[in-house]
């Protein structure tokens, strides 16, 4: 096992330094697709957090609103740093993660799927219904991250970077670590987990809290990336559909398969969109049925496959 | 308060709320069987709205004619895309089976965009759009005789589940699968079948949505996540409760539409804190069985 | 495991090169961006059929400076983000000249918060938000061709006015979307300065499944006038469950909705009354262009011909965005070069007549400098056909009012 | 019975109703400590019902839980557990996404209310814990390769991590053969051994006979015999109801 874990460290080094050189040779439009990849690598990693629980979210887009109106409005109130923005949403987007959690723990795995779609989609009444607060269905505009410009968006993709990276360590920190044990517990048999000691209400609540702070997160980072945020953009639901297609292509339950599956899947996406002008959803829609009965596991467990047969 | 206006906004609520059980109870006969979450079933709506439209346009038939064709078409789809897609992943993880049926959905509208574009159209026949009047009531002939198909289909869909043999393999696969395996019901038939009758009580509901309202190829959008929240609210797999859960979701949207200012645009928000309190309540739904 | 990353490495790398790889100037490119799938298809559908047609007649003319015109369409799906993804490739990656598209102010409005830093110049036939002219108006190289939402409501304020006998109470409805939002502010403002009673002020879910709750509530407060600012499906939705509840005020008036040919033919007798305003309409009577003829014929030409292409009757959105990219190639025709000074300055001086209208920027009251059309038309539809009422002086028949009953339409 | 130490666990009036259906009525039972307690009875008759109140999986309808004189019914699963009471299912729960040495880390980990923190020390005492087991060789299997039998020792070794005082066993020796069987009994007399008190449900008539100080009968969710089993399987209310040709041929 241990053997297994190093081999994996060249790689890794490898991948990273690669990314963090990246602006060096990419043109502005890559690195604008490289932003959103890691975006979606913050949001399919912390989504996948909540499914080592057993929790199915259908509301992920939930955090992500919140967090990008949490950012916009404080910094058009306040003009704080934006980072410090970027953490409030990520603390907004968890407590709200709480309450949710604290209210929706009883549900059966479906039941709460729904529930936290519906959530979403209170939300976003409630952002749309109180203009006083939110500027409403107009939308929020903000002055754009760094002051805009190429140097901006360099500046901009490491600060994504690093909270990718960041995002990342977390979920690899947390698979380490005791809470794995009962997540995973709970996910098994909750019945078995509750008789070993574990209170699946707080850990499920932990988890769900985990989920939603990334997330929350990036939903302010994207508020000042594209610096102008509406409440359909911000709360819609194919951010909540892409959180779950990219782990499940990337790997269920690994660090890495969500990771793999935002890269491949966002730059996937957009390079059917301008390549098959007419219908290339059809195609994106061909490629996740394919995915579902021919890699189950995803690419990681294909990856391990073929690490096995050799 | 104004009693004629609280009863034709009761009316209202009523109606909608038959309008919602056409669709959710063929989710919830699909769900309780098979325990997959479908996103198809909006699609079933969009096709089956778009077959009456072009009966309609096309040969002149009558959408009450089109009515069974629409119910066997959707049925025989139901049943194929129940054998050739979601069969091959039923012991699969929910989320699969939820992506898998989202990826179906993204096929299905875009190819609906590119054979009929995104255009919004609607039929008229000689009695749509008349009103009817009881006293001081004033409701929409065709939303009526949704509501009746609507009710229709239910009490028939309900009589079947209780005196057929094959509804008895559906209720008893509905409350444990395995011990039904054991008793020698054949799963697999009881879940295509099932498939195929909730994608026809959906393609039954575009007959009706095509009548009453509009379609355009991602009109089943707008069904399928409201009929998600009335079958969880009343119990995945029980009819009874996707009625009630219906009645409920129809009833508060028109109270909150009508007696709060701004209503309307708060009414969806107040019938999702509805859901997700009855959900606090009871954890499974209204009407779910122990 | 080693294996797996190199593939993945070998995968971003890949992607990478795609990126610098521009083909030989051989054309004149010229980006598009439109709403071709997603929930508002149909208007980028429409859009795209005036640009299909412009394009064959800019290329059958000689293209722009002698160099074939490539059209380069990218479709946004009506999502803000799309349109920033859509936009930055457009620009860096195929350096196209200048931009053209775009439909709501939502989407226009992360188009220009994004391209703030690029400065492209955009012929830009998307949204009507005063916001766009608040934040955005200043900028040189965007040019707007869509009237603003107070051309809008200006205009229905000053027709509801002159309407013998005058109404007096009148009930809105808007639909919850920046579009519904920031015309019913605007048409709030200028309804209660000319003394009209606003007797509701509602917003609704665009894509409501049933309408008649709401209804039922306007219908309570007695309105002469019901208007509410919608779009399609709602539009249809609307009159229907208007006409099941038996709510026939003096007038039914939607703004933008009821435009479309799907509507009355939906509707058939139902959508006799009902109002609508739009910027154009296929009865407009607009002269040939002087300069122009091969491209801007008379009015009723255009419609001849846009009819025998695709066997429909053209919406507002094929004309306006015909006019945006013929504008734009014209201009770089004009200026002789695609050099963003004399670019800007070759589009300022446009001056023509179009069969959208008189195509000429000018600097509106919100803060914007380059606004072009800006006339508006209120219709009723009579006998299956849109009857222009409004302005006065181009009227082409007696605006029925009030409604009869829905029975005796 | 008649024991005058301090009364380790306690049942009063234990009563449970699923709607109108009583699974449980008005059931009494005292534990001491270091006992071994059959509880036997038809399928049916409310044996894994009375576990699932006991441990909190169930709210109790009616009735009184005391362990180590502190009341418990009402309490969760998890602060029950904390009390020092462990549990096997009788359809074994494993977690199959863990493999057998982290299955028995998990209540190592979080068995009492002061969770051991350190990595290593779990590791020891979950290897310990599964060398009692005797899964000792196979702690790094998926739990998808262990035998039925090495399933039911799994379900020991991980009630056994959270260091409980009393056990309840559900039908560890179902499904087993007799030599398996005899392992098991084993096992469980050395666990008593090692200071754990047991209540033990089973089927396999001869084996609980022999283990047992003292059986308890439940009858549609009321105890019927209390005793010795000599006692017990004498009794002619035992016999007819649920005994009978079935304890015969246990024995045979």
């Amino acid at each position: 096992m241990p053997n297994k874990a190093y081999a994996k460290i060249p790689g890794l080094v490898a991948l990273l330094v690669l990314l963090a050189f990246l602006p060096a040779f990419l043109g502005p439009y890559s690195m604008h697709m490289m932003i959103l990849v890691l975006i979606y690598v913050v949001i399919a990693t912390s989504w996948n957090i909540l499914v080592w629980t057993h929790q199915i979210s259908l509301g992920h887009a939930a955090f992500f609103g919140i967090g990008a109106y949490t950012g916009a409005l404080i910094y058009n109130a306040w003009r704080l740093p934006p980072y410090l923005d970027m953490l409030l949403g990520g603390i907004f987007a968890s407590l709200s993660a709480v309450v949710l959690g604290v209210i929706c723990l009883r549900m059966a795995p479906w039941a709460l799927a729904i529930a936290t779609l519906a959530f979403a989609e209170a939300m976003k009444v409630l952002v749309i219904m109180l203009p006083g607060l939110t500027e409403g269905a107009e939308g929020v505009g903000i002055p754009p991250l760094f002051g805009g410009g190429e140097a901006a968006r360099t500046k901009a993709y490491y600060l994504i970077f690093g909270i990718a990276c960041l995002s990342v360590l977390l979920a690899y920190t947390l698979k380490r670590s005791k809470l794995y044990y009962a997540f995973t517990a709970i996910h098994d048999d909750e019945d078995a987990a509750n008789m070993l000691g574990i209170n699946p209400t707080k850990y499920k609540v932990v988890a769900f809290t985990l989920s939603a702070f990334f997330v929350g997160i990036v939903g302010s980072f994207y508020a000042h990336y594209i610096a102008y945020i509406d409440p359909h953009a911000a709360f819609n639901i194919h951010i909540s559909v892409e959180a779950q297609i990219m782990p499940l292509m990337g790997g269920l339950y690994t660090v890495a398969g969500p990771v793999v599956g935002a890269f491949i899947l966002t730059l996937l996406g957009e390079y059917l969109r301008i390549t098959i002008k007419t219908g290339y959803l059809i195609v994106y829609g061909i490629i996740l049925v394919v995915v579902i009965f021919y890699l189950p596991q995803g690419l990681i467990g294909l990856a391990e496959k073929w690490v096995k047969k050799r | 308060m104004d009693l004629a206006i609280f009863a034709q906004v009761i009316a209202n609520g009523i109606l909608t709320g038959g309008l919602y059980a056409l669709i959710a109870v063929g989710l919830t006969l699909i769900f309780g069987v098979m325990r997959v979450i479908n996103f198809v079933h909006g699609e079933t709506l969009m096709l089956g709205s778009y077959l009456t439209y072009f009966l309609f346009t096309l040969y002149g038939i009558d959408p009450f004619l089109s009515l069974p064709l629409a119910i066997c078409a959707l049925f025989v789809l139901g049943v194929a895309i129940q054998r050739f897609f979601i069969n091959p992943v039923i012991d699969a993880p929910h989320l699969n089976q939820i992506l898998l049926t989202f990826g179906l959905v993204l096929i299905i509208q875009n190819l609906a965009l590119i054979l009929w574009s995104g255009n919004y159209i609607s039929m008229t026949t000689r009695y749509s759009a008349i009103s009817l009047k009881f006293g001081p009531l004033s409701v929409g002939l065709t939303r009526v005789l949704g509501l009746i198909i609507a009710v229709f289909l239910t009490v028939l869909l309900t009589l079947a589940l209780k005196r057929t043999e094959w509804g008895k393999a559906v209720r008893a696969v509905t409350q444990d699968r395995e011990a039904a395996m054991l008793m020698g019901v054949n799963v697999n038939r009881v879940n295509m079948v099932a498939f195929g009758v909730g994608s026809a009580m959906g393609g039954a509901g575009g007959v009706v949505t095509s009548m009453i309202m509009y379609t355009f190829p991602l009109v089943g959008m707008l069904f399928v996540l409201k009929a998600f929240a009335i079958v969880v609210l009343g119990g995945f797999g029980s009819i009874a409760g996707a009625v009630v859960g219906s009645l409920i979701l129809g009833l508060t949207e028109s109270l909150v539409t009508h007696y709060v200012p701004r209503g309307s645009g708060w009414a969806e928000g107040v019938s999702f804190a509805v859901l997700v309190l009855i959900l606090v309540v009871r954890p499974k739904g209204l009407f779910y069985a122990e | 495991m080693g294996r797996f990353y190199i593939r993945l490495m070998a995968f971003i790398f890949l992607f990478s090169l795609l990126g610098p790889i521009a083909q030989a100037a051989e054309t004149m490119k010229i980006g598009v961006i439109l709403p071709l799938t997603g929930s508002t298809a149909v208007i980028g559908q429409e859009e795209k059929r005036g640009i299909d047609m412009a394009i064959e007649k800019i290329n059958a003319a000689g293209g722009a400076l002698k160099k074939k015109v490539e059209l380069i369409i990218e479709d946004n799906r009506g999502d803000p983000t799309v349109i920033v993804s859509a936009a930055e490739k457009l620009i860096t990656r195929d350096k196209v000249v200048a931009l053209t598209g775009g439909y709501s102010s939502v989407e226009s409005l992360a188009f220009l918060a994004a391209m703030k830093k690029y400065e492209p110049v955009s012929v830009w036939q998307g949204g009507g938000a005063v916001k766009m002219d608040q934040m955005y108006g200043k900028e040189r190289w965007f040019f707007m061709l869509h009237p603003r939402s107070p051309d809008y409501q200006r205009n229905i304020a000053d027709f509801l006015n002159g309407i013998q006998p005058r109404p007096n109470r009148i009930a809105i409805a808007y639909e919850d979307t920046s579009y519904g939002v920031d015309h019913s502010k605007v048409a709030k403002g200028y309804l209660t300065e000319l003394g009209f009673e606003l007797v509701t002020f509602e917003p609704f879910k665009s894509g409501s499944l049933d309408f008649s709750a709401l209804l039922t509530k306007i219908k309570g407060a007695r309105p002469d006038i019901f208007y509410w600012i919608g779009y399609a499906g709602d539009s249809i939705l609307i009159t229907k469950q208007a006409k099941e509840l038996g709510f026939a005020p003096k007038m039914l008036l939607d703004t933008v909705g009821v435009g479309f040919p799907e509507y009355a033919d939906s509707l058939k007798k139902d959508a006799e009354y009902i109002c609508g305003i739009e910027v154009w309409g296929p009865y407009a009577k607009f002269p040939a262009s002087v300069q122009y003829p091969q491209f801007y014929p008379k009015t009723e030409d255009w419609v001849a011909e846009y009819k025998k292409r695709y066997n429909r009757e053209p919406d507002y959105w094929s004309p306006i965005s015909y006019v945006a990219l013929i504008t734009l190639t014209n201009s770089i025709n004009k200026a002789g070069s695609t050099e963003k000074e004399k670019l800007i300055a070759a589009l300022e001086a446009t001056d023509t007549m179009t069969p959208m209208g008189h195509m000429k920027f000018f600097k509106n009251q919100f803060g914007a400098i380059h606004q072009s059309f800006h006339d508006m038309i209120i219709f009723q539809w009579q006998k299956g056909a849109k009857v222009p009422l409004w302005p006065k002086q181009t009227a082409g028949g007696k605006l029925g009012y009030p409604l009869p009953a829905w029975d005796k339409r | 019975m008649g024991k005058e130490k301090m009364n380790f666990l306690e049942l009063k009036e234990v009563t449970k109703f699923f709607g109108g259906l009583g699974a449980l009525r008005e059931v009494e039972l005292k534990v001491s400590p270091g006992e071994i307690i059959g509880l036997i009875g038809p399928n049916g008759s409310g044996k894994t019902t009375l576990f699932n109140v006991i441990t909190g999986l169930y709210p109790l309808t009616r009735g009184s839980i005391r362990f180590k004189e502190e009341e418990i019914a009402g309490l969760k699963p998890y602060r029950i557990c904390h009390k020092g009471i462990g549990r096997t299912f009788q359809i074994t729960k494993p977690f199959n996404r863990l493999t057998v040495l982290e299955n028995v880390m998990v209540g190592t980990f979080y068995g009492k209310e002061k969770p051991v923190g350190d990595r290593n020390q779990a590791r020891r005492f979950s290897e310990e814990v599964l060398d009692r087991v005797g899964l000792g060789l196979k702690k790094n299997h998926r739990v998808s390769d262990l035998t039925l039998e090495d399933k039911k020792r799994l379900e020991l070794g991980k009630a056994l991590s959270t260091q409980p005082e009393l056990l309840l066993l559900d039908e560890v020796m179902a499904g087993l053969n007799p030599t398996e069987i005899k392992e098991i009994v084993e096992l469980l007399r050395r666990m008593r051994a090692g200071g754990v008190t047991l209540v033990v449900v089973e089927h396999v008539m001869h084996a609980v006979m022999n283990l047992a100080d003292r059986i308890c009968v439940l009858h549609h969710g009321e105890k019927i015999a209390d005793g010795p089993p000599a006692e017990v399987s004498k009794d002619k209310r035992v016999i007819e109801s649920y005994l009978g040709e079935e304890f015969l041929l246990a024995a045979g």
